[in-house]
């Protein structure tokens, strides 16, 4: 089957969608932020946008290369302080979606961002956990978004550095934790979605082209998938040119491709 | 009482071997200029603290400044690790490297804590993270009314902060703008304060509401034009992204790290110097 | 989101008999238009919350608005006592008024504790002071690392917070600069959020780091030039000093003090027609 | 003895005079704004004023009626919130010296600013704590500045707002509190500084033409005077011009004296 579209494209336009219009979003650098700004130029104008560095209401005209880029600064309704951002803001409650990106992920969404082996001496040091542990704990929903692998899909995280569903069933309500958790995984071969009862992560929609085989051999534990499975919406037209669009812009603007990483 | 300073000068003064030291800026005024001269004046066994790493610590990491460090996010924005740290933790190298590990919003919330003169931040946070179980530090804490846990964790109070800002004027006020970070809490958390700044101005002429530093909170105050380079100064300079990819091939090796810093810091004599270095054609040509 | 409103529909919607409610603004800015109206509507058995009660709670409290306060200095400032406020609690008229009593530093903790959505506030304070006494909410707290006693005080959310600021766009995001208080910690720990402002304007044109309150976190905004009369509105008006001390003698007395608010506030329709009828040369003679 | 100035300018000047150059102080509004401010027209063109409201830093060309003027903010170096200034700037450990009035006041210079009578049913209302426990924890050194009478000077405080020397001697220090508490009290009669072993407040100056008699006619405790006890230097010319200028434009910006409360 011929694509006129990447499936990274895929992968960030269905991240997009995910968000509504109005939604006050904390959006991490990278593809969550490529899907956020996607989703605010087109179905979601009034989408809110919020960096951890301190911009509200963000509305950048190309892709920050980091979390503190100066366009987030002049374009946002107004600049706060970091502690403000966590204090008032996130822990205030006031966030409807976090997105979150992975370095290992499992069937129940708890993320590790932290080490790859033992903490003590690890294979793989990875940057930490930034502002993951309360993004997950505290914004009404979360969104993850990832590229999907059996190295990042496993069995079990070497660490969980933030929660999803802990060990599923209601274990995350009887932790006590604020929000929701999170309500889908958008990958580049598909969409998951937590069940309602075991809250383990099951295929909700398979990109097209992408076979149920290709999942099951990129997922490090036996992946379901929920009896409603259907097709991912391929991407509009209109969805690739803005996104395509902006990725031009920031290219320009940043010397390079600017997806960040 | 601010004092106006060398650079080198303040360094010397104010940043001891086995201070603590919190060097912020978030993304966004990163204290570089300051940085290198710490790594110049070979200053050692330092427990760093910073939310953000970044390329700053990477540099004094490799170069051997740091036994300790406290942080939350240890990443190349935007490009990747941060290999220099990377090998520190993974290998030892060039010294074994004491890691304090928090989220941001603990470690902001603690130099909210540090700069309130209290002994300890609380925060809704870390429920089901396993941060808890490697930092015996992360501990809960009651509500004396509603009994409900939440976490609590040590402030913060630096020996030392040292950051970048836009302006001070000749008394030594300090003004900042744009993406603020944790930086006057930083400040206000630290016994000691060290300030480099873009310019000199007879007059902040500052909103009334601005992010300002009275010369009274700050020990010394440098001007260093371009001083946090790589990253940008709102209203002066942009990041220099090529770099931010650049460190990625220099930093990744140990042979081409040492090089690169024996001779753009060590055989620099000071921040301009290492200025003048970076707009060689030749060394552009090397970081493309 | 915000919805441009009048006042008095913001008012009927957002603030309910039996609420607790925060109008705040420290000196500056002191909603009285939104004050007037809660008299006007005749609102009963609130729970008013504010640091500096002032004139606005004096006419609340002797309206027979509130059961119940908490604040931390309750008086005229410049000028004496708030007799209104005093013939409740020493002569339960025009009702018994049940007071909480705290510090300053312990109220604006607890507004930013409010804010920040956790249960309670930290502070060093109290130590040695009868408060405690009195106040069975002022608690103690140990710091999980050093042991050391502070103070714990639950913290502030309001059913509805009400502030006056200078400016709103037309999507109701809300400016307000000079003497801040606690006004963003006050909105952002409430449940319901209604702002007054000086003007309605196509664009804000604030600064980077100016203190905004976005629409999404306003319920309903409301343009009332010279909401904040007698208090100021820094770059519209200034203070009415003469009123604060004539309102020493209106409140002085019961009869005084019914006479004006029935005059004043009970038989006119809106703040405009009060603040008209301030104007009144017979008005401006009493008050000299 | 005639006398080219009243005693409240002796209690305003000699406040004042307490004020070093360079010091941060903690300022109230009336008596302390007054005095803060001379010091800052005369001897102490550095010293730094801090407001409760927010301003740091302030200069105002005109006392402030209230706590919040305008002109304190349009003076300042900046204005911060009201929880910064209590959470960064006095608990923080930044202020030197605080400034403080009562309305009670007892020999070990603890203060009553909450009610007369029983705190259920009082025969005064006060207007209550304000910023004053903590500055009189907090502040490095605390100046009172009251006017001095039986009614004011009791034997025992009806209610401690605000901690003094608690019950003397070193039950300050044993209660952990982080300032050393008031260094002196300045009336319009005397002023009294505590004994550096009992903390007790004894006389250390007689204003000029106040004879010891009237004192202690006027304290509600049978009060001590310190062996060295001598005259309080008189306003100077400087002083009191300086003072009444201050004062007349106040007056001519307010439209009456303007002295607050």
């Amino acid at each position: 089957m011929s694509q006129s579209y990447s499936a990274d494209e895929m992968m960030t336009v269905a991240a997009a969608r995910m968000l509504r219009n109005g939604a006050v979003c904390f959006v991490g650098i990278g593809l969550p932020s490529t899907a956020a700004n996607l989703a605010r130029l087109t179905h979601a104008p009034d989408a809110v946008l919020i960096y951890e560095s301190g911009p509200i209401g963000a509305k950048p005209s190309v892709l920050p290369l980091s979390i503190g880029d100066g366009n987030l600064a002049e374009t946002a309704d107004t600049v706060v302080s970091t502690p403000e951002i966590f204090r008032y803001w996130l822990q205030g409650g006031r966030i409807d979606v976090g997105f979150l990106g992975a370095a290992q992920l499992d069937r129940y969404a708890n993320i590790n961002t932290t080490v790859v082996g033992s903490y003590e001496r690890p294979k793989v040091r990875l940057p930490g956990a930034g502002g993951a542990p309360e993004i997950s704990s505290s914004a009404k929903e979360v969104l993850i978004v990832v590229k999907q692998s059996k190295r990042t899909f496993v069995d079990k995280v070497d660490f969980v550095t933030s929660v999803g569903y802990l060990t599923g069933g209601d274990s995350r309500e009887r932790a006590g934790l604020p929000g929701k958790g999170p309500v889908a995984v958008i990958t580049d071969l598909c969409i998951l979605r937590p069940d309602p009862v075991t809250r383990e992560l099951m295929v909700a929609t398979l990109h097209p082209g992408v076979t149920r085989d290709r999942i099951v051999a990129s997922t490090g534990w036996p992946v379901q998938f929920s009896a409603e499975c259907e097709e991912t919406e391929a991407p509009r037209e209109t969805e690739l040119a803005v996104l395509r669009d902006l990725k031009a812009r920031t290219a320009a603007a940043h010397g390079e491709t600017g997806d960040g990483a | 009482m601010a004092e106006w300073m060398s650079l080198a000068d303040a360094i010397r003064e104010h940043v001891h071997d086995g201070d603590c030291v919190a060097m912020e800026g978030f993304t966004h005024l990163i204290p570089f200029a300051a940085g290198h001269e710490v790594i110049r004046q070979r200053r050692r066994n330092l427990t760093l603290v910073r939310m953000t790493p970044d390329l700053i610590y990477d540099q004094m990491i490799g170069a051997g400044c740091a036994a300790r460090l406290m942080f939350s996010w240890g990443g190349n924005p935007g490009v990747g690790s941060l290999h220099r740290f990377r090998d520190a933790v993974e290998n030892n190298w060039p010294a074994p490297l004491a890691i304090e590990e928090r989220s941001h919003s603990d470690l902001a919330n603690a130099y909210v804590a540090g700069a309130a003169n209290l002994p300890f931040a609380v925060l809704r946070g870390y429920t089901g993270s396993d941060l808890p179980r490697v930092n015996d530090r992360i501990r809960t804490i009651a509500c004396p009314f509603t009994g409900e846990v939440l976490a609590a964790t040590p402030s913060v109070r630096p020996d030392v902060t040292v950051i970048h800002a836009q302006k001070a004027d000749w008394k030594g006020n300090v003004l900042l703008w744009g993406i603020l970070g944790v930086q006057k809490e930083a400040v206000l958390a630290a016994r000691r304060v060290v300030i480099t700044v873009e310019e000199r101005v007879p007059q902040l002429h500052a909103p009334q509401n601005a992010c300002i530093l009275p010369a009274w909170v700050v020990n010394a105050v440098c001007e260093v034009p371009r001083g946090a380079t790589p990253s940008y100064a709102h209203g002066y300079y942009e990041r220099d992204n090529v770099f931010y990819r650049a460190w990625d091939r220099i930093a990744r090796e140990r042979e081409t790290f040492v090089r690169w810093m024996e001779q753009h810091v060590l055989s620099t004599s000071d921040f301009a110097e290492y200025l003048a270095l970076q707009q060689d054609a030749a060394v552009q040509a090397v970081y493309r």
